[in-house]
């Protein structure tokens, strides 16, 4: 079996590789077997980090490793809790004594004397939090891969799709894999690239090519928030590493850095910022995961990015690259369990952002953007449980994180399918009936939807259970305890939008009478093997999943491990589990779903004249438009921050032609002006530059003689 | 003056003469041939100098230069050669005031004065030989018209 | 007085060469004439002797009448011809003919015990007319090169369109065929290490090998370039009284035409003079002269003989060749230059260039002496040139003439195209 | 203001006028006059240079510069390019004596291989190129003839002061040139071995420099060779 170190650099590279060799050998050699080196390379990947994860528990399981036994009782580090393995493969830049020692700040002598050395390793890291990531991600990227072979067969950009994905792959298993600060921006902006690049595949489609450009532009504000918060970071605590960094020297380990999430700090608290500081690099960051994770004022562009290939849309808007921000919000919960401001404010946005996808979703009749708002809703709930800010709300969201991934991008590539079949018709409106056409997308679908709806005993059941059994305990707690109870409150009313929605669009799609679209032609049958067969595993993922970790505990129990969530565990007062309260939620919640099928049963299942007659009902004020509308973001966007922008922008414009432009054209008029004066020497006769050299002959010793 | 230096002076002073012919001749001359000669001559006297210092010095350097400048000029001669017969091919003259193309877009070209017309292009009289028979009736200009051998 | 001596010595010198050359000029004149008789199965000149008596004396009184008559003829420019051109032409021919004996050894030294002991000579008296001259074969060839201007100049100031193919032509044979005469000579040099004839002379006497042994590849182009250069028949296209009626001297006639003619024929000695001192030993004579500087004039009279008999025998070999070959056409000579002989040249040197610095070993390795392995290697590699030059036959292609194909013929509107 | 070279100065001045005069501007008017000037500025100018050595090595020499000079003269103003270069050629031949007065054997006749060749193929082209009698307008005009004559002679005034200045005796810079004396000057530039030290030195201390200069002879033929090569097409 690999050591750790070796599977660690072997998920990325495998699917680097992969992706150079595609974009090297695709256009020309490979063509149509464009997918074997992608497949693979993934494929790999995935069964790497499934050996990455048994090693981890194996380490977890053992006692600490003898590397750590050397740095104990050195310095202030403390005895390591956890598991985490860091390795630094080569440093990419260093400069010293890059920022001075704050005077104000010399009380505090823990700061090693390496204080203010700026150092970009290219470090990977593993704890419990990276090896759970990976395995998501490389397990769905294999299945999407793999679909995606059938999806995209006679696409003209078959190989560069696959060397896009490959490239996300490896940014995606980067970015959860580098251990500081630097690095995560850096694949943090990789995968951003790699979702525009993926958004606008079809870059010959307009709204393509502008919904990749919306989504890299928001997706902008929230880099500059997080950029802002890593600057602030690097202020405060002169460093950028995730870890603590040791030396060896002279047998013994010294301690030269103390990381921003490092032992050492984890174990001294107050060694982290407090205060206002502490919100805003909280909220800075926050606003990096919102654009990311596409959260309240920035989820924009997550619907139109359906505008790309559904695989992407299932692997990346849904299952992964969306729930970076979720990752980097749980990687980083010291910091933000540092200001109890900052926890409020990501639950607030998770909550609206919750509310706000599921009412969307009802009223959407393009199936994909049903599921594009129920993802953003979802991702809500996921910030809801890590705003907890207790191990089990983190566990919730990452747990939910998990589960969300598998149902999502079953429900995606199911959608796809469809779509598929239906010759790229993806509106509700134009098909319907088809579960006797298309029976093994209908059977995965139904189960995709059972799960996101949190049927018991589906994997959706058990995971928003767990986000509402911790909400449920915060709110019993002190400290904006209010502020949970509403977060509890809206969480079990979008439980119920959560029902109707999903399932009207499953009744919408198979049930009642059978459509196909013109469009369709002879592709409305099922779909081939290599996309059922993905849509079958992540059925059985989509199904069992939950069940398994619920009653194993092995997800919460890996996940504890992790040196920050294992210092939260210890730190924060888990209330003790009361199973009354847990039986209390899950029926609760259980009630809710029930009640929101049989409204979507009784409007969708029949005659849906209940259905246009609610839409009126509702729209007497205004709310069916709303939802209808999308709340009118776009809109509200385009008049209060595009328009007066594009307004600037004329401005400076005319202000660079003219006055700018007018100034630079003068100083290049000047030199031509006054070459004019000296045309006439350029008249081309060669005696005359003879005649001029001599004359500058004659010049030279003229300074010789006098 | 001793003899030695009286000797690299008077041929210093012959180099610069035949350098400052040659320059004239360079700046003045039309024709790219004679251009071309005036060329060489500046750096015969060039080699002139050389030489003598040459001697001054009780070194051979400076006829070993001097052999290196005939190299170049050989190189010289091929290339200007090839050029000069690539432009006559081009405008049927050796003239380089016709070579103008390189002048600034604005700029008039060489304007050349008409020749008074005693050296106009008069042909070169057929030598005069004893009528052997009836004159043919060929008009005069014909039979004189000998615009080269 | 000192000084005077000094001019005078080489005054006489001039003398002796200007007097003697002109008078050999004009019997070698008989002696081609009474050559292309015998060739030719006739009587030749033989009527011409004493004037006035019935003394024929074979006709040796020829060169002198031949010599009034030129000197006689109306001396008669033309018209359309640049005059001075015209006559400088001949002038620079001549000159430059007869300044190339200045660094020609007539023998080896006079001895200076003949002449009385108050004349104070001290030093043996070189046979030469410049023998402090240390570039001696290089200043031949640039004489040779000057030479050209007097053919080229002659035929274009004779305004005349045969004169002046003449003289093109010649200008193009002259500097085609300096290639493989400097060739040729090049072996000589690197063999003898010197520049001045009479050294090289002195190094085969010493070795008492002559470099055609030696380099036979080398005299063969030499000897052929020589020819060419002599502007003799087979190479005498400059002035085929067939084609150009005489060439580059069709307008001359009198004084100047004479100096034309001698001018040639002092070319072919000079051919003959050079093959001799570089190829044939010079002086030397195996047992006969001995090989030292210092001699007893009979020997040293006997040197001269020895020379100048050698230098008739060449020149009677070059007399024999005119009237044994068909002249060449003009393409095929310019393929002799540039594909036969400037090769063989090059061979020869590299021949020569490895000899001279892998020679002991290659004899010590043949077991024989480094004279004979050098031998060996240059008629080794005369054989085999000649094998690769008569298998490949580079003058083979143009014998034919050549008709062109429709695609191949020249457009009518060739020159709007061009 | 006594010390004012008048000699020098006013041969130079003659010097340009007779160049002026002498070049072709459009008319044959004042040509002889130029002539005459010529030769009185050349007379001027050698009454004013040092002599060398006894009778017979001053009159060699300044026949042999004479001959240069006037050479040059009329290479440069004949109208007729056929005789110019038969005066550049005398000017070579001039050149090559001066080379074998001052000892350079070797240069002296390769000068005059080199430059027969050579100024016989330039000649060739004069004759097949040019109009031979010189009717052609730009022989018979020349461009700014006052400016360049003017030029020349301030060119040939300038270099003269200098060399004048340097040997002038009471700058008396020669004592510490380092002159040789003439036994040294024997042993080596003046050596009977003349060619053997010549060539010693071009492959011994100047081996590179002769490998570079045949590498450029090459390049230039070849380049000779596509310029005439490429106009055919």
């Amino acid at each position: 079996m690999p050591d750790i170190r070796t599977l660690l650099i072997l998920i990325p590279a495998l699917p680097l590789a992969a992706s150079l060799t595609t974009a090297l050998l695709g256009p020309r050699l490979l063509r149509t077997r464009s997918h074997l080196p992608a497949v693979a390379a993934i494929a790999l990947s995935f069964l790497a980090s499934v050996l990455l994860v048994f090693q981890v528990q194996r380490a977890i399981d053992q006692p600490a490793a003898p590397a750590a036994e050397h740095r104990a009782g050195q310095g202030r580090a403390a005895q390591p809790i956890g598991f985490e393995r860091v390795y630094t493969l080569w440093s990419w830049a260093q400069v010293d004594q890059a920022m001075p020692w704050p005077d104000q700040n010399a009380a505090d002598t823990y700061q090693p004397a390496s204080w203010g050395n700026f150092r970009i390793d290219i470090a990977l890291r593993v704890d419990p939090l990276t090896a759970a990531m990976l395995v998501i991600v490389t397990c769905i990227s294999t299945l999407v891969a793999v679909y995606s072979i059938g999806y995209m067969h006679d696409d003209p950009g078959y190989w560069r799709f696959f060397s896009y994905i490959s490239l996300f792959v490896f940014s995606m298993t980067m970015l959860v894999a580098s251990s500081n600060f630097v690095l995560l921006y850096v694949f943090w902006e990789l995968v951003g690239l790699c979702s525009y690049l993926l958004i606008g595949f079809w870059f010959e489609k307009p709204a393509a090519a502008a919904a990749g450009k919306k989504a890299f532009l928001v997706n902008r504000i929230g880099d500059f928030g997080f950029a802002l918060g890593v600057f602030l970071l690097w202020t405060t605590y002169g460093t950028l590493d995730f870890h603590d960094t040791w030396i060896h020297f002279h047998h013994t380990w010294i301690q030269t850095s103390i990381g921003v999430l490092g032992q050492t700090r984890l174990a001294h608290p107050e060694m982290f910022a407090s205060g206002g500081l502490a919100t805003a690099i909280a909220l800075l960051l926050m606003l990096g995961a919102c654009g990311k994770s596409a959260q309240f004022p920035l989820h924009v562009w997550l619907p139109d990015a359906m505008e790309g290939p559904t695989p992407v849309s299932a692997l990346i808007h849904a299952a992964t690259m969306v729930t970076a921000g979720v990752y980097m919000v749980a990687r980083c919960m010291p910091l933000f369990a540092a200001s109890q401001t900052a926890l409020v404010v990501v639950g607030t946005l998770g909550g609206i952002t919750a509310l706000l996808g599921a009412i969307t979703a009802i009223t959407q009749t393009d199936l994909k953007r049903i599921l594009a708002y129920s993802t953003i809703s979802h991702l809500g709930y996921m910030f809801v449980g890590l705003s907890v800010g207790t191990l089990a709300g983190v566990v919730a969201g990452m747990f939910h994180l998990m589960t969300h991934a598998f149902f999502k991008s079953l429900l995606f590539l199911g959608a796809g399918s469809v779509m598929h079949a239906m010759g790229g018709v993806i509106d509700t409106r134009q098909f319907g009936g088809l579960r006797r056409r298309m029976p093994i997308t209908h059977w995965t679908f139904l189960i995709g939807c059972l799960a996101m709806a949190g049927v018991f005993p589906f994997a959706g059941f058990w995971s928003k259970d767990a986000i509402l059994l911790a909400l449920h305990q915060r709110a019993s707690l002190g400290g904006g305890a209010a502020v949970y109870q509403g977060l509890y409150l809206s969480v079990m009313l979008g439980v119920v939008l959560l029902a109707v929605y999903t399932f009207r669009a499953f009744f919408l799609t198979f049930y009642g009478p059978e459509r196909i679209p013109p469009e369709a032609g002879h592709h409305a049958h099922e779909s081939p093997i290599t996309m059922t067969g993905p849509l079958m595993l992540l059925a059985c993922g989509a199904f069992g999943l939950g069940a398994y970790f619920e009653w194993t505990h092995g997800f919460e129990h890996f996940l504890a491990a992790t040196p920050s969530l294992a210092y939260l565990g210890q730190r924060a007062a888990e209330p003790a589990g009361e199973a009354g309260a847990h039986w209390g939620v899950a029926v609760l919640s259980t009630v809710m779903v029930v009640i929101g099928l049989a409204i979507a049963a009784v409007l969708y299942l029949g005659s849906r004249e209940q259905a246009r007659r609610l839409a009126r009902l509702m729209n007497v004020f205004g709310l069916y438009s709303l939802s209808y509308g999308k709340f009118f973001f776009d809109e509200i966007y385009q008049a209060l921050i595009i328009a007066p922008l594009v307004g600037l922008a004329r401005l400076c414009a005319w202000f660079d032609q003219w006055l700018i432009d007018g100034l630079v054209d003068a100083g290049g008029a000047l030199p031509k002006w006054l070459g004019g004066g000296f045309r006439p020497a350029q008249n081309g006769l060669v005696q005359f530059y003879a005649l001029a050299m001599v004359l500058g002959l004659l010049v030279l010793m003229g300074a010789l003689v006098f | 003056m001793p003899y030695e230096v009286a000797l690299l002076n008077n041929y210093l002073l012959v180099g610069a003469a035949l350098f400052g012919i040659g320059l004239v001749g360079f700046v003045s001359r039309r024709n790219l041939i004679v251009m071309f000669l005036s060329a060489e001559m500046m750096l015969q006297g060039v080699s002139l100098s050389l030489v003598a210092w040459g001697r001054f010095h009780n070194d051979f350097g400076g006829q070993l230069l001097v052999l290196f400048i005939i190299a170049v000029a050989a190189c010289e001669a091929a290339v200007a050669l090839a050029m000069i017969t690539m432009l006559f091919r081009r405008s049927g003259k050796l003239d380089a005031a016709h070579w103008q193309t390189l002048r600034e877009a604005n700029q008039p070209r060489f304007h050349e004065e008409p020749l008074p017309e005693e050296f106009g292009d008069q042909p070169l009289p057929w030598p005069r030989l004893t009528p052997a028979g009836i004159q043919p009736d060929v008009p005069r200009e014909k039979i004189d018209y000998r615009p080269k051998v | 007085m000192h000084l005077l001596l000094l001019l005078l010595e080489p005054l006489l010198k001039i003398a002796v060469v200007i007097g003697g050359l002109m008078t050999a000029a004009a019997y070698l004149v008989l002696v081609e004439r009474w050559m292309a008789a015998w060739m030719q199965d006739r009587l030749g000149p033989n009527r011409v002797g004493i004037p006035l008596t019935k003394i024929r004396l074979f006709g040796l009184g020829q060169p002198i009448a031949d010599g009034v008559k030129f000197l006689c003829k109306a001396e008669f420019t033309q018209e359309h011809v640049d005059k001075a051109l015209f006559l400088l032409a001949p002038l620079i021919m001549f000159i430059t003919a007869m300044a190339a004996f200045a660094v020609v050894p007539f023998g080896s030294v006079i001895p200076p015990d003949i002449f009385p002991a108050s004349w104070g000579i001290k030093e043996p008296i070189r046979l030469m007319v410049a023998p402090g001259l240390d570039v001696g074969i290089i200043y031949m060839f640039a004489l040779g090169s000057i030479a050209v201007y007097g053919v080229v100049l002659g035929g274009w100031a004779s305004n005349n369109k045969y004169s002046f193919l003449g003289g093109l032509r010649s200008s193009a044979q002259l500097v085609s065929y300096e290639l493989p005469l400097g060739l040729g000579i090049v072996g000589v040099l690197l063999a003898s290490g010197s520049l001045r004839l009479d050294a090289i002379i002195g190094e085969q006497a010493r070795t008492g090998v002559w470099n055609i042994l030696t380099q036979p590849l080398g005299f063969l182009v030499f000897c052929v370039a020589s020819f060419a250069e002599a502007a003799r028949l087979p190479f005498d296209l400059p002035e085929a009284e067939q084609e150009l009626v005489g060439g580059y001297h069709t307008e001359y006639l009198g004084i100047k035409l004479m100096m034309y003619l001698v001018a040639e024929f002092l070319h072919m000695v000079t051919a003959a003079f050079l093959l001799v001192i570089l190829f044939l030993g010079g002086w030397h004579l195996w047992g006969l002269t001995g090989a030292g500087e210092v001699v007893t004039w009979p020997i040293a009279l006997l040197r001269v003989i020895v020379l100048l008999a050698k230098v008739m025998g060449m020149i009677l070999f070059f007399m024999l060749c005119r009237w044994s070959w068909p002249r060449f056409r003009y393409d095929q000579l310019m393929d002799i230059a540039w594909k036969v002989m400037i090769p063989l040249g090059l061979v020869n040197l590299i021949v020569v260039a490895t000899c001279n610095e892998f020679g002991m070993p290659l004899a010590r390795w043949m077991g024989v002496s480094a004279e004979w392995a050098m031998m060996a290697a240059g008629w080794f590699a005369l054989l085999a040139s000649w094998l690769v030059v008569s298998l490949l036959d580079p003058t083979a292609g143009g014998n034919r003439p050549r008709h062109l194909r429709p695609a191949e013929a020249i457009p009518a509107d060739w020159e709007a195209q061009s | 203001m006594n010390d004012l070279p008048i000699i020098p100065i006013l041969a130079t001045l003659l010097g340009g006028l007779a160049f002026w005069l002498m070049l072709p501007r459009g008319t044959a008017r004042g040509r002889g006059v130029g002539a005459l000037a010529m030769a009185m500025a050349l007379g001027l100018a050698g009454s004013q240079m040092p002599r060398v050595g006894d009778w017979l090595d001053n009159s060699v020499f300044f026949i042999l510069a004479a001959v240069t000079i006037v050479s040059a003269v009329a290479a440069v103003t004949f109208r007729n390019p056929v005789y110019c270069a038969i005066w550049f050629g005398q000017m070579l031949l001039g050149t090559a004596g001066l080379f074998l007065f001052t000892g350079a054997q070797f240069l002296a006749v390769a000068t005059t291989v080199v430059y027969a060749g050579a100024i016989l193929v330039t000649f060739l082209f004069v004759l097949m190129l040019a109009q031979p009698e010189g009717k052609a307008a730009y022989d018979r005009v020349s461009w700014e003839a006052m400016l360049a004559a003017a030029t020349g002679v301030v060119v040939v005034a300038a270099l003269s002061m200098i060399i004048g200045r340097t040997f002038a005796p009471e700058g008396a810079l020669y004592p510490w040139l380092g002159m040789p004396t003439s036994q040294q000057l024997a042993a080596n530039v003046l050596t009977p071995a003349h060619v053997a030290r010549l060539g010693g030195e071009l492959f011994g201390r100047y081996l590179i420099a002769i490998e570079v200069a045949g590498v450029l002879l090459l390049v230039a033929l070849v380049g000779a060779a596509v310029i005439i090569g490429r106009e055919k097409r």
